[in-house]
C-alpha cells in the first residue's frame, strides 16, 4: 500500500503520457483527455487517501520512522547510496499535503483546461510534477532527495512552457529551470561536503553524526571554513532559489505564465515548499551553524517585506499572489532563522491550503473573465460570482491572519517565536520587525485585490466578456479548500506547535520549543490586529474614498513607486549582469574559436611545415642527372666519413 | 702468358665499348657497341672461370634482352637533331665529384688489396668439377627461394608492363559507337528536377 | 575459464566482413543492400559475443581476464596481448553497443558504400583492440590504426569544408601520436618491456616520469579536446558524416579518457599527483570555454561538439581526482557520454533526413509537428543536463565528488558545468522544440516507428543506467580498486627510493 | 707477367666509372642512360665473379644471375615505360623529361 502513495501518481503519469501521444494524433480527442483526467485525478485522489490513512495508522500505533528499501541505487568506494523511502509523521504529513493539494488541483484542470487540446499531457505533468515532489520527501538520503528535487525543477520547466506558442512562457520556464540549476551546485557542494564530513549521505547519519565533526575546518587557499557553515549555506542556496528568496526570486513571478492550477499546485504544495522541506530535514545543522540563521533572518526579513511590498503595485492578479506567497516563504524561513522548524512547518501546512484557494480562486476569476488577467480591468464581480468571491475572501483573510483563520495561528506562532528568541541580536531585531511590518503590507495588498476586482465599479467591456460563476466543479474545489483554510489553524496548533507537539516531531532530531496557546504574547496579537485595521482603513481610503489620492502619490514620490512598481528593477539587474554578458561573451568565445584561435594555432604550423616544403620541393628538378649527382655526392659523403672520420680502411 | 695477352686484349677492348656506348651519339651505335662489350664481358668471364655465366650472358642477355633493346630503340625514332651544350651549371661539380670518388674508391682498393696474396687467382675451381652441376645445386637448394622470388619479380614485371601499356592504349583510343549513340534516349539521359532551396539535388 | 580467444574474434571478425564486402560487385543498389545487412550481421554478433562476456565476467577479480598472449618481439617483450578487466570491457561494449546504432539506424551512402562500410568496420576492429590491449606497443598500434579509416570517412563522406577540417584532424592527431610514440619508444628502451601490467610494479624516476606524462597526457588531451589542443573537434564534427560524428564522440574520444586511466595513472603516479592543479586549470577552461561558446552556437553539430568539449573536461579533471568515486565517476560519464551524445546524433540524423541543414533557425518549433520527436529530444536533453535517473547524473555527481575530495576549490569552480549544461539544452529545447514553427517545419513529417526504435534503444540504456548504475559501476569496482592501489603503489616505491 | 685480382678489380672498375660519367654527362636520351646503367651492371657482375673466383665460392655466380634476372626486369619495365612515355610526349630528351619535379 505504501508504494502505491509513491507509484500511483507515477503510474497515472505514464497513462496520461502515453495517451497525451495518441490524443495528438486525433481529430476529436475530448473521450481521451477525459479519460486521462480520470486515471490523473483517481490516483492521486487515491494516494492522498493513502496517506491520510497510513497517517492515521501511524498515530494509532505510535511508530515512529518506517523505512522501505527499494534497492542499492548506487555504490561507489565508500559512497553507498540507497533508493529507500523513509516516512516519519513529517514526511507523512508532507505526503498527504502534496497528494490532497495535487489531487483537487487535477480535478479542478479539467474545468479550467477543458478546451485545451491537450489536457492528458497537462494532467501528465501534473501527476509527474506530484510524484516527483513525493519522491523528495520520502527520501532517505540526500542524492535520493536530489532525484525529486530536480524533477520538480524539470515539471515546473514542461508546466510553465505548457503553452510554448507564446514567447513569454518559454523565457519564464528557462529562467525558472536556470535558476533552480544554478541554486542546484549549493546542493550538490552541501552533499559532497557532508560526505567529506561524516561519510555518508542519509539523513538519519548526518543527523546523528553532525554535532560530533561540528568543529571541523577545511581550508581552501589558507582561509579556515568551518564545515558546518559550508555546508548550511551550501544547502541554502538551493532551499533560497526553490523557495524563491530573495535575489534567487526572479524566477517565481514569472512563473505565473504557466496555466492557473500549475500556480496553485506549485506554490502550495509541491515546489516552493521543497526549499523549506529540505531545511526542516537538515535542521541539526542549522542549529548548529549560527552564521547560517543570521543570514536565513536577513534574507527571509527582506523576502517578506520585499514581497508583501511588490504585491501592493502589482495589476496582474495572479502575480499579486505569487508575491503574497513569496513573503510567506520568507515568514517560514523567519521561524527557521530562529530555530522554530516546527512553526515554519506549521506556516507551510496552513498556507498550502489557503494559497492553493487563492490561485484556484484567482483561476475562477480569469476562468469567469475570458482570461483577463489585470485586476483594474475587473469590478463588481462579487454579485456575479457570489461564491468564488466569499471563498476569496477566505483565504485572504487566512492570509492576512485574522483570529480565527488558519493563517493567523502559523504566523502568531512564527511572530511569538521569534520574538521569544533568547539570542537578541540585531538580526532578531530585524527580522521581528520586518515581519510585523510585512503583516501591514499584506492587509494592504489583499484588500486591495478584493476592491479592486470584486467590488468598484466595473472596469471591463461588458459586451464582449460574459462574466459567470464557474462551474461546480472549480466550487466544488474551492469551498473544500476554504473549509480547509478556516479549521486547519484551530485545530491543528496544539499539534504542531503547541502543546502536544512533542509528539509529532519527536522523530526528528532538532530541539523542540513547544509554545501552548496561552503563553502567546497578546500584545503581538493586537499590534498585528492593528497594523491590519490601519491598512484596511488607507486601503479604503485610497480606493474609494479618495481616488486622487494614489495619483499624487505617484507624483510626489516618483522613483519609489517607480522603483518599486518594476519590483526594484531585479529582472532588469539579471538581464543587464548575467544574462547578456554572459550571452556577449559567448559569442566573443565563438568567434575567437572560429577565426582566431586557429589563426594563430595550429595554422600558423601548417603554414610553416607547407613553406618548408616548398622549399625541400624546390630540390626536386626532376633532372634524372642531377639525381645521380645527389646520389653519387651521398656515396661520396659517406665514403669521406668512413676514410677520414671512423678510419676504416 | 697467354692468359695475360687475354686479359689485355678484351679488357681494353671492353673499356673502349663501353666509352663507346656512353658517348656515341645515335643510341642505335650505342646499343651495338654494348653487344660487343657484353662479348669482351664474357670474354672475360671465362677467364675467370665462369664459362656458364659466360653462355648466359651472351645467349640470354645478349640474344634476347640487348636485341630487344634494339629492336625497341629502333621502333621508336629516337635520333634527335638539335645540339644541346654539353656541359651545364653543375658538369663541373660533378665531374670533380666523380674523380674524387674514384680517388677514393681505389685508394680503398689498393689499401684493401695490400695485405692479401693478390696471386691466387685459380685455387680449387677446378677440383670441383662440373660447374653447373654445382651452380645447380647450389640454386636449387641452397637458394629456392631467392630463385622463387626471382620467378615473382619476372612475373610482376610482365604484368606490370602489359597492364602500363594496355591502360594507355585503352585511354587513348576513343572511338565513336554509333549504335549506342543511336540508342540513347531523353529520358535515360537527361532529367529536369525541382532544385529545393537548402536541401540540393539529391 | 573460457579458452576460446574471443578478444581475438572481436577483432578479426569486422576484418572478416571487410574481406567479404571487397568481394562484392554488382549494382549500386544492390551493393549498398548487401553491404548493410553484412555490416548489421556482423555488429550484432560483436555486440552479442561482447554482451556474453559482459556476462560471463567475473566481476570480483579485478584482475584482466579473457587473457591471449602470443610473443611477437620477446627481446623487448612485446607480445600480442589481450585481455579485459572491468574498466575496458565497459568502454568495449559500448563502442560495440554503438556501432550496431550507426548501422542499423542510419542510412549507408549509396555511391560508395562498400568504403563506407569497410571504414567503420575496421574502426570498430581496431577501437576493441584498443581497449583490448595489454601491450603498450600493441595499443599505440590499434590507437593509431583507427585514425586511418577516419581520415577517408572525413574526406569521402564529409560536407562543406571537409579538406580543411580533415586535415586539421590529420595534423592534430599526428602530432599526438608523435609525442605518444616518442613516450612509449622511451618507456620500452628505458623497461625493456611493453607489457602494460609490469609497469603496474615499475616507477620510473620523478624526472621521466614527468617528461613521458607531458608527452602522452598531450597526446590524449588532444584526443579528449582538451583547451588548447581543441580546435580540430569543432571542425571535424561540423564537416564529418554524422554517423562518424557519433563513433568520434562515442568511441574515439574516449580512447583519450581510456588511455588516461590506462596508461597515466599506473605508469606515472607522481606525475599525476603533482600535475592535478595543472591539468583542473586546464579542464576548467575546456568547460567555461567550450561551454559558454555552445550557449549562442547556431551549428547544431558544432553546438553538440562544444559540449562534448565541455563534458569532456569534466571526465578528464575526475579521473586527476585520483580517488575511487573520481575514476569510477569519470568512467561512467565516460561511457554515458557516449551514449547521450549518440542520442542527440541520431535525433540530428533523423532532422537532417528532413532538411539538409545544419543551422539551428531552421529546426524551429517542432513540438507542433513532431510530438514524438520532441519527447525524444527532450529525454535525451535531460540526460545531457545530468537529471537524475538518467545516466548523466551519476557520473556527473560521482565526478564531482571525486574532484571534491580532492580539491575543494576547483570542484565549486567544476560544478557550474551543471548549470552550463542546463543553459545549453535549455536554450536548445527553447529554439528546437518550443520554438515557433516556421516554413520548413511546417511540413515536418513526425518519426516512423522505425525511427523510434532507434531512439527508444537510446533512451532505454540511458534510463536503465540511470535507474540501475549499479550493474555497470558493479562490474568497475573491483579493477578500479586495484587500479588505485597499483596508483599508492607507485607513490609509495618512489617515497623508498 | 702474371694477370691479378688486382688487374682483373681495376678493369671493373674502369667500367663501373665509364657508367657513371654516362648518367652524369649523358644529356641526349634516356635510351643512352638506360645503357650506362647496364655499362654499370656489367661492371658489378664482373666485381662478382673476381670475388667468387678468388674465394672459390659460388655464391658469388649466384648473386651474377640474380643481378641479371632484376636487371632484365628493370630493362623490360624501363623499355615500356619509354614506349609510353613516347607515346604521349613524342621525345626521350632527357633534359625534358622533368616531371619529377615536386
Amino acid at each position: 500500500m505504501i508504494w502505491s502513495i509513491i507509484l500511483l501518481p507515477f503510474l497515472a503519469f505514464l497513462a496520461a503520457g502515453i495517451i497525451s501521444i495518441f490524443s495528438n494524433k486525433l481529430e476529436n480527442s475530448n473521450s481521451l483527455n477525459f479519460l486521462a483526467w480520470l486515471i490523473t485525478t483517481i490516483a492521486t485522489g487515491l494516494s492522498a487517501v493513502f496517506s491520510l490513512w497510513f497517517l492515521m495508522n501511524m498515530i494509532k500505533m505510535e511508530e515512529t520512522t518506517i523505512v522501505y528499501e527499494l534497492h542499492d541505487w548506487f555504490i561507489s568506494g565508500n559512497l553507498i547510496v540507497n533508493l529507500d523511502f523513509v516516512f516519519d509523521k513529517l514526511v507523512i504529513i508532507m505526503v498527504f499535503v502534496v497528494a490532497f493539494i495535487s489531487f483537487l488541483v487535477h480535478f479542478y484542470s479539467y474545468f479550467y483546461i477543458a478546451k485545451e487540446d491537450n489536457l492528458a499531457r497537462f494532467q501528465a505533468y501534473l501527476s509527474l510534477f506530484t510524484f516527483s515532489m513525493i519522491m523528495l520527501v520520502t527520501s532517505s538520503n540526500l542524492i535520493q532527495m536530489f532525484i525529486g528535487w530536480e524533477l520538480i525543477s524539470f515539471c515546473s520547466y514542461l508546466l510553465i512552457v505548457f503553452w510554448y506558442k507564446a514567447e513569454a512562457p518559454k523565457k519564464a520556464s528557462a529562467k525558472a529551470f536556470l535558476v533552480n540549476r544554478f541554486a542546484d551546485i549549493g546542493y550538490l557542494l552541501g552533499t559532497f561536503a557532508i560526505f567529506a564530513l561524516i561519510g555518508s549521505v542519509n539523513f538519519a547519519d548526518i543527523n546523528l553524526a553532525v554535532a560530533n565533526v561540528a568543529w571541523v575546518h577545511f581550508n581552501i587557499f589558507g582561509i579556515d571554513i568551518s564545515y558546518i557553515d559550508f555546508i548550511a549555506i551550501s544547502f541554502l542556496l538551493a532551499a533560497f532559489a526553490k523557495s524563491s528568496q530573495i535575489i534567487l526570486h526572479i524566477w517565481l513571478p514569472d512563473a505565473m505564465e504557466a496555466p492557473t492550477p500549475v500556480s496553485a499546485l506549485l506554490h502550495a504544495a509541491t515546489m516552493v515548499t521543497a526549499g523549506v522541506f529540505l531545511v526542516i530535514k537538515l535542521a541539526p545543522i542549522y542549529e548548529l551553524s549560527g552564521l547560517a540563521r543570521n543570514i536565513i533572518l536577513v534574507f527571509a526579513g527582506i523576502t517578506a517585506l520585499y514581497g508583501a511590498l511588490v504585491a501592493c503595485m502589482q495589476k496582474d492578479i495572479k502575480r499579486i499572489i505569487a508575491y503574497s506567497t513569496m513573503s510567506q516563504l520568507g515568514y517560514m524561513f523567519l521561524a527557521i532563522g530562529v530555530g522554530a522548524f516546527s512553526a515554519a512547518f506549521f506556516h507551510l501546512f496552513t498556507h498550502a491550503f489557503f494559497k492553493a484557494l487563492l490561485f484556484l480562486g484567482a483561476g475562477s476569476v480569469i476562468h469567469g473573465m475570458n482570461g483577463e488577467q489585470n485586476i483594474n480591468k475587473m469590478g463588481n464581480l462579487w454579485r456575479k460570482m457570489p461564491l468564488t468571491y466569499i471563498c476569496m475572501v477566505v483565504g485572504f483573510l487566512a492570509l492576512i491572519g485574522i483570529p480565527g483563520f488558519a493563517g493567523f495561528y502559523s504566523k502568531e506562532a512564527i511572530l511569538n517565536y521569534i520574538y521569544k528568541d533568547e539570542i537578541l541580536s540585531n538580526y532578531v531585531k530585524f527580522a521581528y520587525y520586518s515581519a510585523i511590518i510585512a503583516v501591514f503590507f499584506t492587509s494592504f495588498y489583499s484588500l486591495r485585490l478584493i476592491i479592486n476586482v470584486f467590488h468598484l465599479k466595473e472596469n471591463y467591456n461588458k459586451e464582449h466578456i460574459h462574466v459567470h460563476e464557474s462551474p461546480l466543479g472549480i466550487l466544488v474545489v474551492l469551498v473544500t479548500l476554504a473549509i480547509l483554510s478556516v479549521l486547519t489553524g484551530t485545530f491543528l496548533y496544539d499539534s504542531f506547535v503547541g502543546e502536544t507537539s512533542q509528539f509529532l516531531w519527536s522523530d526528528l532530531y532538532f530541539t523542540i520549543k513547544t509554545l501552548p496557546k496561552d503563553t502567546l504574547e497578546h500584545h503581538i496579537e493586537y499590534l498585528t490586529l492593528g497594523l491590519v485595521v490601519f491598512a484596511f482603513l488607507l486601503t479604503y481610503v485610497i480606493y474609494i474614498r479618495e481616488k486622487g489620492l494614489s495619483n499624487k502619490m505617484k507624483k510626489t514620490f516618483p522613483s519609489v513607486y517607480n522603483l518599486v512598481l518594476n519590483k526594484f528593477y531585479f529582472d532588469e539587474i539579471y538581464e543587464y549582469c548575467i544574462v547578456n554578458p554572459s550571452l556577449k561573451i559567448s559569442r566573443m568565445f565563438g568567434k575567437f574559436d572560429d577565426n582566431l584561435y586557429d589563426k594563430y594555432g595550429i595554422n600558423v604550423l601548417a603554414s610553416f611545415m607547407y613553406r618548408i616544403s616548398r622549399t625541400f620541393s624546390s630540390l626536386q628538378t626532376g633532372f634524372i642527372n642531377f639525381y645521380a649527382v645527389v646520389m653519387v655526392l651521398g656515396v661520396f659523403l659517406i665514403l669521406t666519413y668512413c676514410f677520414f672520420i671512423l678510419g676504416i680502411k | 702468358m697467354i692468359e695475360a695477352i687475354i686479359f689485355y686484349l678484351f679488357g681494353t677492348v671492353l673499356v673502349l665499348a663501353s666509352i663507346g656506348v656512353v658517348s656515341a651519339k645515335n643510341p642505335v651505335y650505342s646499343i651495338l657497341l654494348l653487344i660487343f662489350a657484353f662479348f669482351n664481358a664474357a670474354a672475360i668471364f671465362v677467364l675467370l672461370k665462369a664459362e656458364f655465366l659466360a653462355m648466359v650472358l651472351i645467349i640470354v642477355y645478349v640474344g634476347a634482352v640487348a636485341v630487344l633493346f634494339l629492336f625497341v630503340v629502333m621502333l621508336i625514332n629516337l635520333r634527335t637533331k638539335e645540339k644541346r651544350k654539353v656541359f651545364t651549371k653543375y658538369t663541373l661539380f660533378a665531374l670533380l665529384l666523380l674523380v674524387v670518388l674514384g680517388v677514393e674508391l681505389f685508394v680503398s682498393l689498393f689499401e684493401g688489396i695490400a695485405g692479401i696474396n693478390p696471386v691466387v687467382m685459380d685455387s680449387n675451381f677446378a677440383q670441383l668439377g662440373d660447374a653447373v652441376l654445382y651452380l645447380g645445386q647450389l640454386f636449387f637448394n641452397q637458394y629456392y627461394y631467392l630463385f622463387l622470388v626471382g620467378g615473382l619479380i619476372l612475373t610482376v614485371a610482365m604484368i606490370g608492363a602489359v597492364i602500363i601499356v594496355d591502360k594507355e592504349t585503352s585511354t587513348t583510343n576513343q572511338r565513336q559507337d554509333v549504335f549506342l549513340q543511336n540508342i540513347r534516349s531523353r529520358e535515360n539521359s537527361v532529367k529536369a528536377v525541382k532544385v529545393e532551396i537548402e536541401r540540393g539535388i539529391k | 575459464m573460457f579458452s576460446m580467444p574471443i578478444l581475438s574474434f572481436l577483432i578479426f571478425l569486422p576484418i572478416v566482413a571487410i574481406l567479404i564486402i571487397l568481394t562484392i560487385r554488382g549494382e549500386q543498389e544492390l551493393i549498398a543492400k548487401s553491404v548493410k545487412y553484412i555490416t548489421i550481421l556482423t555488429s550484432v554478433i560483436h555486440l552479442v559475443l561482447c554482451l556474453y562476456i559482459l556476462f560471463s565476467f567475473i566481476k570480483i577479480d579485478g584482475d584482466y581476464q579473457f587473457v591471449e598472449k602470443i610473443a611477437l618481439i620477446p627481446s623487448i617483450d612485446f607480445n600480442y596481448y589481450l585481455g579485459v578487466d572491468g574498466i575496458s570491457l565497459l568502454f568495449l561494449v559500448f563502442s560495440s553497443l554503438l556501432f550496431l546504432m550507426i548501422f542499423l539506424f542510419i542510412e549507408i551512402p549509396q555511391n560508395n558504400a562498400k568504403l563506407y562500410a569497410i571504414s567503420f568496420l575496421a574502426i570498430l576492429s581496431f577501437s576493441v583492440g584498443t581497449f583490448a590491449s595489454l601491450d603498450l606497443i600493441l595499443f599505440y598500434l590499434f590507437y593509431e590504426a583507427s585514425m586511418i579509416p577516419v581520415f577517408f570517412l572525413m574526406g569521402v563522406f564529409g560536407s562543406g569544408n571537409k579538406l580543411y577540417s580533415t586535415f586539421k584532424f590529420m595534423m592534430y592527431t599526428v602530432a599526438g601520436s608523435m609525442l605518444m610514440i616518442i613516450a612509449i619508444i622511451a618507456m620500452v628502451a628505458i623497461t625493456k618491456s611493453s607489457s602494460m601490467q609490469f609497469f603496474d610494479t615499475f616507477a620510473f624516476d620523478y624526472k621521466v616520469q614527468v617528461y613521458l606524462f607531458t608527452a602522452i597526457f598531450i597526446a590524449l588531451a588532444i584526443k579528449s579536446g582538451i583547451f588548447p589542443f581543441h580546435s580540430w573537434l569543432p571542425d571535424t564534427y561540423e564537416t564529418s558524416p554524422l554517423s562518424l560524428n557519433i563513433i568520434l564522440s562515442g568511441v574515439l574520444m574516449k580512447y583519450g579518457v581510456y588511455g588516461m586511466i590506462r596508461i597515466l595513472i599506473p605508469m606515472f603516479p607522481l606525475a599525476m599527483f603533482d600535475a592535478s592543479t595543472y591539468i583542473y586549470i586546464l579542464s576548467i577552461i575546456t568547460l567555461f570555454y567550450a561551454g559558454f561558446i555552445a550557449f549562442t552556437e547556431s551549428n547544431i553539430k558544432k553546438l553538440f561538439a562544444y559540449f562534448s568539449l565541455s563534458h569532456l573536461a569534466l571526465i578528464v579533471a575526475a579521473i586527476f581526482s585520483l580517488n575511487t568515486q573520481g575514476i569510477e565517476g569519470a568512467i561512467f560519464q565516460a561511457i554515458s557520454h557516449s551514449t547521450y551524445t549518440a542520442g542527440i546524433f541520431l535525433v540530428i540524423v533523423y532532422l537532417k533526413a528532413r532538411l539538409d541543414s545544419n543551422n539551428k533557425e531552421y529546426f524551429m518549433g517542432l513540438a507542433t509537428p513532431m510530438p514524438i520527436l520532441s519527447i525524444f529530444i527532450v529525454l535525451i536533453g535531460l540526460a545531457n543536463i545530468g537529471l537524475p535517473l538518467t545516466n548523466g547524473f551519476v557520473g556527473e555527481f560521482l565526478s564531482l565528488l571525486g574532484i571534491f575530495q580532492h580539491n575543494r576549490f576547483f570542484a565549486i569552480l567544476f560544478c557550474f558545468t551543471i548549470l552550463i549544461s542546463a543553459v545549453v539544452i535549455i536554450r536548445f529545447n527553447r529554439y528546437v522544440v518550443f520554438g515557433n514553427v516556421n516554413e520548413y517545419t511546417k511540413s515536418f513529417k513526425d518519426i516512423n516507428f522505425y525511427e523510434i526504435t532507434g531512439l527508444s534503444i537510446i533512451v532505454l540504456v540511458i534510463i536503465i543506467m540511470g535507474v540501475y548504475p549499479d550493474i555497470f559501476l558493479d562490474i568497475m569496482h573491483s579493477s578500479v580498486s586495484k587500479l588505485m592501489e597499483s596508483f599508492k603503489n607507485g607513490i609509495i616505491i618512489q617515497n623508498d627510493i | 707477367m702474371e694477370i691479378t685480382i688486382f688487374h682483373y678489380l681495376i678493369l671493373s672498375g674502369l667500367v663501373f666509372f665509364i657508367g657513371i660519367f654516362g648518367i652524369f654527362l649523358n644529356r641526349k636520351s634516356i635510351v643512352s642512360l638506360i645503357m650506362s646503367v647496364e655499362v654499370i651492371f656489367l661492371a658489378i657482375n664482373i666485381n662478382f665473379i673476381i670475388f667468387s673466383n678468388y674465394w672459390s665460392d659460388f655464391k658469388g655466380q649466384i648473386f651474377v644471375l640474380f643481378i641479371l634476372t632484376v636487371s632484365a626486369t628493370e630493362i623490360a619495365i624501363a623499355l615500356v615505360a619509354l614506349i609510353v612515355y613516347f607515346n604521349s610526349r613524342f621525345t626521350t630528351v632527357v633534359d625534358d623529361l622533368s616531371n619529377l619535379r615536386g
